[in-house]
């Protein structure tokens, strides 16, 4: 068992809450990883980043109030080093020219198998970054 | 005279009314699917392939397993129907965009080369415009994919003073025109429709084509028309 | 004269056109989600049950719940998007039982009664009409829901000398008809539409309301208008 200060700590924002908490135990149950915050929008996420710095977001695009493209913004504004993995239904290459412009770590789509976002999450964690394959082949 | 020239006015208001109307609930309809649906179903593919990792016996596995193959295609069928419906491109990037979008799609899937030629990449339009343009696109394309064994399309979108032009040319079998509105009952609706929805933003639409020579379309709408 | 009448018939028959076609498409898709995700999405919630019978793992155990959960939702929510498209009841058992089934329904889940008294439960009508009709019903109680804070609502749907007469009524706070069109970005889109297609149809339709004396709204069609 890895000791506490290693794990991962990671911050989910997505709008749509079974989504969110679904996934929220599924990453949990994984011994590597802590999540430390959850927002239900862009907004609520700037708002609560400052007390809960995370090693990782993962961060929907479309949600009411502020979408994943400005809370990215303000986020990275707010602190440069913080890394972002845009987790998104959109495939489209407009989406993810968008979100790298904006200094994301990482994309991968929303259909995507939890051992993915596990990697990807790793993966960034490390300092990498990790963009899915699937989305990858559609460029 | 006058009073005439104010109803036909009223009733063109009218029609672009209940276009757009029909437009947002379109749109109503696709963001329930796409941002409702999808992640209800993303969570479910997730927590499948959870469920995969930590499975010890057989028999489940070989059912988690087909779970996720229907699990994949409900999403696929989701984001298509969503997109169908109402495309999330079209809002977000404009119709140039959107059409570069769709044309990628095609050239994926079917043994058709789609090719664009455009100045507007960067340009947005005002909403009906957009919806107009990309509709006829889209509907110029299926009746090539449906009717004219063609294996080439260019499309050359280009805005000058104001004036949006779109040259649409395929090389199928082409039709004779003549029969477009000949008999309503048999005669598809896409053709109709699209002459009417541009006819009542004030544009045009002239259509060329002959057996075996394909065919040709110039559409041009006034790109600020409300 | 003669010249200008049949252009503003053949406008009017021109927003029929349009109208009818959308809503062959609105019911395609209502089909293609109803007919193909549904089943598939049964697939999955039967074998997400077996899973579950056949799990000793507790960790597991508690990721297939949750996922039983989501797969629920997913199904009642390709049902209530497939029916708001296109109402299956409309087409297969005519407008008068569709509005019944959606009354059923408005009563079971608010704390609003709602009853209808007809004449025209086994009456079919041209299919333009039953969409219009229906729609309208809808919109209608669903401004009542949004807007008012009524707990009655009374419908009476009537045909005589082959003219629907539809009267509705709610018990609610009510508002100001004169602002009805005053300022059409703010106002919402649900009577103008009702307005425009009732019209396209050659209906009428009377609205009269005042502060806390409720909503009363008369609607006519001829029922034989195509
Ligand atoms: N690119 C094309 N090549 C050959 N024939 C075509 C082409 N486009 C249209 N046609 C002919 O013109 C007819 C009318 O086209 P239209 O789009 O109005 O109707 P449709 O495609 O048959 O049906 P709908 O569009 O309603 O699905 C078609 O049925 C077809 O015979
Ligand atoms: N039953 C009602 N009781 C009280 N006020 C109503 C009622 N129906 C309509 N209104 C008022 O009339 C306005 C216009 O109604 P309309 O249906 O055109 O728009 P909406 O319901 O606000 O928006 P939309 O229908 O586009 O969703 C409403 O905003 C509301 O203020
Ligand atoms: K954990
Ligand atoms: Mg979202
Ligand atoms: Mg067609
Ligand atoms: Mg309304």
């Amino acid at each position: 068992m890895k000791n506490d200060r290693e794990k991962i700590k990671v911050f989910l924002v997505d709008d749509h809450t079974l989504f969110l908490n679904g996934l929220a135990m599924l990453l949990s149950s994984m011994p590597e990883m802590e999540i430390i915050g959850k927002a239900f929008n862009g907004k609520e996420f700037i708002e609560k980043l400052p007390d809960n710095m995370p090693d990782v977001v993962l961060m929907d695009i479309a949600m009411p109030e502020m979408d994943g493209i400005e809370a990215t913004r303000r986020a990275l504004e707010i602190n440069p080093q913080l890394k972002i993995i845009t987790l998104s239904m959109y495939d489209d290459q407009e989406y993810y020219t968008k979100m790298v412009q904006c200094g994301v770590n990482g994309f991968i789509l929303k259909d995507s198998d939890i051992q993915e976002v596990r990697n990807a999450i790793s993966t960034v964690a490390d300092g990498g970054n990790y963009f899915s394959h699937e989305l990858l082949r559609n460029l | 005279k006058e009073v005439e020239m104010q109803t036909r006015n009223q009733e063109k208001a009218l029609l672009n009314a209940i276009i757009q109307a029909e437009e947002r609930e379109r749109r109503r309809f696709a963001t329930e699917i796409h941002d409702g649906l999808g992640p209800l179903l993303s969570t479910i593919k997730m927590s499948i392939s959870s469920l995969a990792a930590n499975e010890a016996n057989d028999a489940n596995l070989s059912v988690i397993k087909n779970t996720n193959i229907a699990i994949g295609e409900a999403i696929k069928s989701v984001q298509e129907i969503s997109n169908n419906l109402s495309p999330h491109m079209l809002k977000n990037f404009g119709v140039a965009k959107a059409i570069r979008n769709f044309i990628n799609k095609v050239n994926q899937s079917k043994g058709l080369k789609v090719t664009l030629k455009t100045n507007a990449l960067d340009i947005r339009f005002p909403e009906g415009i957009e919806i107009l343009v990309y509709r006829s696109v889209c509907e110029l394309i299926n009746n090539t994919i449906k009717h004219s064994e063609a294996t080439k399309v260019e499309i050359d979108f280009q805005v000058r003073n104001s004036l949006i032009e779109l040259k649409y040319k395929d090389n199928g079998v082409g039709f004779d025109t003549q029969n477009l509105f000949a008999d309503k009952k048999d005669s598809g609706t896409g053709y109709f429709n699209m002459f009417s929805r541009i006819k009542s933003l004030h544009g045009t639409m002239e259509v060329f084509s002959n057996k075996n020579k394909g065919v040709y379309v110039i559409i041009t709408i006034p790109a600020n028309e409300k």
